[in-house]
């Protein structure tokens, strides 16, 4: 008797190329379909082909956002997601996989599972996939119905033929599923949920990309580079439709610079790397910096140094954006924590770049951006797309000096002023001077927009009670593992905070903090996030907890940290 | 007297007296007059360096930039409102040294974008140093036995890569520079001028003397259109051509490529409809 | 059987099955084996990408830097040990898209280096995108409507700087392109070697079978060493010559030319004498 | 009666190629020749030709590094060296001009002084400069006899009559300024110094260039940036004698990648450039971080954002050094304070870099570069020169996991070992791996070696009474004032500290802050070294004292600052 309750946790695991991300899109989208939370989230090597990728796909009662290292069903569809997984495949886990991948291991819960078999029954073995989903639909006991439908639907460009075949694919798989749940008593019971899950499902690189878009974003020049590509992709398939320039740089560099002309010349633009190609752009933030030409970046973090993992996640570049670029100047840092947020962020982001004329990074991860959820459509904020530009007189100067640090912004060709910029220390019309007053002036101005941006600064959500003597403390991507983990504790002295803009902070904030025992959580190897709260708030952080394999945080890790606090 | 309106107020400049850039600014500024530029319209792009302060004296839109980074700025600037008219300007190791790889990558986009390159075979702002085209040999405060990096060809370089326009002027000539730089702008694609300006401070070898003994123009029978011709034109020793080299209309635009409207892009607007067909795709 | 020192015990390979890659690195193995040189004193450094990881696959001495940046290691690394052969290895997105500025100024340099670029006409290991070679209208995961610029010609340009050896390469001849290999690292300068590399997942268009039919090879009494000839080749259309396309000898070395000793750096001392006068300069 | 004692203070100023630097040059040497304590430092536009320019020679009894904005004589070139220095002329300056240069201007210790005059009549206006020196020789009622001789050495190669020529000038203006001292009755006394003013006259790029001569650096490349293309030159001028490799990169990226490859393939490599050129390098900082090649910096300091003001100075990169690259790896972070202090710190620096094998940045400034003082010979530190490059076998393994965190570092050619190093994470033998604990392992080791940074780093300076309740912290080239500062006020509540090593900081010094009222003092806008103190010790810091105008600070400012506290 194997009994699964209100948090399955299922993952596929095979080589690159195999569909592992396939596999877990379809099912995620007919689970979701049939009215259950659902979740995913992926890891994979960096490789084209072979090497070992899994992707887990919880289905909850209650709407989840995090990574379980636990595994209630391992569908494996080669002999090396056994291995790769195996510190993930406890006494309770059923391994699903063909007898020949076995071979040698001593797996309890291992299921002889004819995947190729059927496959090939249905025509070919590149239906393997389409078996795979129908085991996990016969062994959550759920109707096939919206799977086909979705078949029917994926495969119509490619012919009667094809649909006819995943279909059939799809039911040996389910029937095996099925028979199999019967024949090894496995339960499997989930709470109908309180609401319905969503209507959209989405991964993250398309709630930045919906976020940009809704942004009223009109230029990207980005240099492929994972897990920032997704949203230059996500752009490109949007350019037409929304009148969008895409542009493949030949560097980072030219990326940076061509999206501070955009801007300069009046679209709302943006770039998109990760840490490395990030680091090339340091000087064009500088630019952006003194020049006062909004610019949004968006930053998939990844482990470093260097080419580091390139496919795995981290947390590590918050310090990177914070002091990034020579000089002193303003600068906004986001870090979404759920789709919904990601969205309203990007329009946020754009927003607080041209209101203040400022740099803005969107600190997102790999795991975040790959993940999957569902998103109500009601969530998905559209903030006014206001516009700052002025039309220019023939008196216009670019930098006057205004009192509250923000001169009106104008744009070539709109009005008959002239619009100088200028990467020199420069006057009120923006031609370089040496001045020495006039230097101090206009660093000043630069910095002072930091105080709008600080008393306009997003508050961190709480979970659990205000008066928890313990906060934890997590950003972006940790969300959805905070609240979980809060939620499971349901200790009156345990509460979460999460912070969805990193700098500049909100002064109240100090009050939640102060007197506190702080605990943060975060994806890296120093605690940078710990630091600058004791930067900005002069608190003492307690504890630390930090993880660095290039793995997002589990449910169970964090849980068996805080047990101890 | 007619008043050039690209001409400018300005209390002290910050070139040498005798400098060529003088002479290339006034070419430029009178180029813009005759071509009836409106210079609402006009944005001077520039990098950082002794030729890159030239939009400072000029009465037109301007973004001077970081060094070596005009040309991504004049792109991005271009694609945002193709109505502006949009000039490149920098010296010859912020274009070809720090800027070389968008030089190569600009090419092969091919923008309506006018590149113009003070080619002074020195870095001047920062004292002297060989630059990309500084010839073998000359000694330098830094180089002290001599340049011993063959000299970057820039012409050459942009007919590999197919530039549609490809000039040279030497600013000693003030008329066929003017000449030369409306041609370029009038020219509907990238088009790179070279142009060879002395600077009298730290390159004492390349003097307004010594471009104008190893220069030499170009016939008007010379036929710009043969890509082989001009590439031996590119290479040819000991004097250099001047005129336009290398030139191939219809070459196609990026920002026609791209499809881009004429509509700017601070009139940018998300279309509700799309917008929710967007989201309609996720359901 | 004679083992080859160059090979190494590799569990798993990066590369997908079928993909050109394991052709130029077995063609490599045999000319650094044929050519009988001391694996301790080959040094290959490489940038990112799948080309890039060939040195994780030979046994020899390894810099597997940055994306875009293995000439300047390179040229580091030669210029502070003169008695090591220095190859620098990369594809096509890193040698001439990001790197763009470093092959035109290594050019210019000359080092004693072989510059090996696999030319797959794509980026293979970011999925699917252009590279800087893509073919005009190739359709991508990024370029959904076809490559839009103009492709980069390595080769065009090499010959455009008069870099002393450039040559062309296809790894469907595993032959011819280990044969070239061997030339390019026996020769004395810094040698371009273009090898057209189909990458099978992500360019459907340039195949094995496409290389083959737009390829021919140079005849027998093609003279490389003419540059305006070698141009020609270059920029001919539709079919790419293979071979060694332009080679001028006896061009200096840039350590010759900074008076580099064989001395390797790790030796290096300070001389007394040498410090004391120094300091005597100021007194 | 003019009377000045022990603390003179002469400024030249002049327009760009007039050599208002070359004058200052020349009367520092002479009147160290005579036994003076001498000052030098220097302000100037950025443009070759025209513009304001001027240099302040100071000659005090005890010695000084620090810049003081009184003026005693002034000898102004042209009239716009006048408006220029305006706001420093004060009651009691004597300002020496041509007559037309004065016009307009109400300036009551203004003396006519015929500079070009005395120049055509040795033979040609460009004997002025020379003139100038005299002037003031004989003001200061100095004996001539050094400057001929200096003269005498100076244009040697350019023939007797030359040299002839300039005595002649320097005769002129000497006489002319004995002759203004006796009218004028100006008295000029310093007590005779207590010990010998040092033998080397040199300055900030001298010492910088020394250091890395005398710490074996045998490779640099790097592209020319004020003000870090000065140790390029210097290096390049000393090429030949020391087998050095000096390369003009097309760029910093390149630049500091060939630095990488020539560490690698084992030499001791350095580049230098200013904020912009570094922001440039921040990827390949990164590179160094992952694959443990050691690199030394030289960071240049002037005002950013971007080009900002290309020939002054700040404080404002040590944030940008801090946080470089991309992933979390080690570094260290020196600034010299003194001449002396920077030859040995650029050993230090190559030293720590090659035995930790990680990246160390020095940061100076242009006030410092450009400023010439006396150095002791005695004071010129030579550390031995330690290699830490082991002879490989065939089993070497570049990464091996030693559990001090540090692996032997072969290098290609030297031994039968392979080496490789590798951007990816790697494992041992420096191939890539993705293995989850690996990649912990490789982290911790990357960080580990901060610890013994940190034991060894150096402690900071004392100066004044360590009980004193205030503090006043500076780092770097801001040393000499805070000497004079403290040494002004000798109060025994009031100490400095000069910190030339900023990262990692000694455990120790935790001690000297805790309890105490923290002053910091940096030539920035925000207190990065004040917000370092804070995140690394947890001490509050009272006030910063922060000046952003691109000037150095002078020692009047601070005094009327700290009369508060
Ligand atoms: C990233 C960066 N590196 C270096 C510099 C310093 N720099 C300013 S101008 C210049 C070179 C100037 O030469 P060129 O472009 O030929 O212009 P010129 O002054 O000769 O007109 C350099 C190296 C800089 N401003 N930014
Ligand atoms: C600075 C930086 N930008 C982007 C990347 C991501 N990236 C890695 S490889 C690559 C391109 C690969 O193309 P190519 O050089 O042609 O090599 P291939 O994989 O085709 O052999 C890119 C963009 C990176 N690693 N570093
Ligand atoms: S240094 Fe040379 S290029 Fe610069 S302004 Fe002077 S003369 Fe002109
Ligand atoms: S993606 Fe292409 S280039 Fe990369 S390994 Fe696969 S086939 Fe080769
Ligand atoms: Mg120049
Ligand atoms: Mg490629």
């Amino acid at each position: 008797m194997h009994h699964f309750e209100n948090d399955i946790s299922i993952v596929f695991g095979g080589a690159a190329g195999q569909g592992v991300q396939t596999i877990a899109e379809a099912l995620v989208r007919v689970l979701k379909r049939n009215g259950y939370y659902v979740f995913a989230c992926t890891e994979f090597m960096s490789r084209i082909r072979g090497g070992s990728n899994s992707t887990e796909v919880r289905v909850t009662a209650r709407k989840r956002g995090a990574y379980v290292s636990k595994i209630d069903f391992l569908v494996a569809l080669n002999a090396d997601a056994i291995d790769h997984l195996q510190d993930r495949i406890g006494e309770t886990t059923l391994v699903f996989a063909e007898k020949k991948h076995l071979e040698g291991k001593d797996i309890s819960g291992f299921i002889d599972t004819p995947i190729a078999e059927f496959a090939e029954k249905a025509g070919s073995k590149i239906f393997s996939n389409t078996v795979a989903v129908g085991i996990v639909l016969g062994l959550l006991g759920i109707s096939i119905d919206a799977f086909s439908v979705y078949l029917s639907e994926q495969f119509a460009t490619k012919g009667e033929d094809v649909v006819a075949k995943n279909i059939t694919a799809a039911k040996l798989g389910y029937t095996f599923g099925k028979e199999t749940a019967a024949e090894k008593r496995i339960e499997v019971t989930i709470d109908p949920v309180e609401e319905q899950p969503g209507e959209l499902l989405i991964d993250g690189n398309t709630a930045v990309g919906i976020g940009t878009v809704a942004a009223g974003c009109s230029f990207i020049s980005s240099y492929p580079m994972s897990p920032g590509t997704g949203l230059l992709t996500y752009l490109a398939h949007n350019a037409e439709d929304f009148n969008i320039v895409v542009d493949q740089a030949e560097d980072e560099i030219a990326a940076i610079n061509a999206a501070l002309g955009a801007s300069y010349a009046g679209a709302r633009s943006i770039v998109t790397t990760s840490g490395g190609g990030f680091a090339l752009m340091e000087e064009g933030v500088s630019l952006a910096g003194v020049t006062e030409v909004p610019v949004v970046v968006h930053l998939g973090q990844r482990p470093g140094p260097a080419t580091g993992l390139p496919t795995r996640t981290e947390q590590a570049d918050l310090n990177l954006t914070l002091y990034a670029g020579h000089g002193e100047f303003s600068r906004v840092i986001l870090a979404p924590g759920t789709f919904a947020q990601a969205i309203e962020l990007m329009q946020r982001a754009f927003h607080l770049a041209e209101k203040y004329q400022t740099a803005v990074f969107v600190l997102t991860d790999q795991f975040f951006l790959d993940s999957i959820a569902a998103v109500d459509e009601s969530d998905i904020v559209r903030l006014p797309l206001e516009r700052y530009i002025v039309r220019t007189d023939e008196k216009y100067k670019r930098y006057s000096l205004t009192g509250d640090g923000l001169s009106p912004r104008g744009v070539p060709g709109y009005g008959d002023g002239i619009v100088k910029v200028d990467s020199h220390e420069h006057n009120e019309s923006g031609h370089l001077t040496e001045n020495f007053e006039l230097r101090r002036k206009m660093v000043e101005k630069r910095l002072k927009r930091l105080e709008y941006l600080a008393e306009e600064a997003l508050m961190p959500e709480l979970f659990g009670a205000a008066e928890a003597k313990n906060v934890v403390v997590a950003w972006g991507s940790n969300r959805g593992v905070l609240e979980e983990v809060i939620d499971n504790f349901q200790r009156k002295d345990l509460s979460g905070l999460h912070f969805s803009q990193l700098f500049p902070l909100n002064m109240a904030v100090k009050k939640q903090l102060e007197g506190k025992h702080i605990i943060v959580l975060e994806n890296n190897a120093t605690g940078q996030f710990a630091d600058l709260l004791i930067r900005e708030f002069g608190v003492p952080v307690s504890k630390r907890i930090l993880k660095v394999t290039g793995e997002p945080f589990s449910v169970e890790e964090v849980v068996e940290v805080l047990q101890e606090v | 007297m007619i008043v050039n309106p690209f001409d400018m107020q300005v209390k002290t400049m910050g070139w040498c007296p005798g400098c060529g850039n003088y002479k290339l600014l006034d070419a430029l500024k009178e180029a813009l007059h005759h071509l009836a530029l409106d210079r609402r319209n006009l944005v001077i792009v520039s990098g950082i360096g002794q030729g890159a302060k030239t939009p400072q004296y000029v009465n037109a839109h301007m973004f001077n930039g970081l060094h070596g980074r005009a040309l991504p700025v004049a792109m991005g600037v271009k694609l945002s409102n193709r109505n502006l008219v949009v000039i490149a300007e920098s010296g010859d190791g912020c274009m070809y040294g720090e800027g070389g790889n968008h030089f190569l990558h600009a090419i092969r986009r091919n923008c309506d974008i006018t590149v113009i390159v003070h080619d002074n075979m020195v870095y001047g702002l920062t004292k002297g140093q060989a630059s990309p085209t500084s010839r073998l040999g000359m000694k330098t405060s830094l180089q002290l036995n001599g340049v011993l990096l063959e000299p970057f060809n820039p012409i050459a370089v942009a007919i590999a890569l197919d530039a549609p326009f490809v000039a040279r002027a030497n600013v000693g000539d003030g008329n066929q520079t003017r000449e030369i730089i409306k041609q370029a702008i009038a020219f509907k694609g990238l088009s790179v001028v070279d142009i060879f300006q002395p600077c009298v401070i730290f390159n004492k070898e390349n003097t307004y003397q010594w471009f104008k003994e190893n220069t030499y123009y170009l016939s008007d029978d010379y036929d710009p259109s043969d890509r082989r011709l001009a590439f031996e034109k590119a290479i040819e020793t000991p004097k250099f051509p001047l005129g336009i080299i290398y030139r191939r209309d219809g070459r196609e635009l990026y920002e026609d490529m791209l499809g881009i409207t004429h509509t700017p892009a601070y009139e940018h607007t998300v279309a509700d409809a799309a917008f929710a067909k967007m989201l309609k795709d996720y359901t």
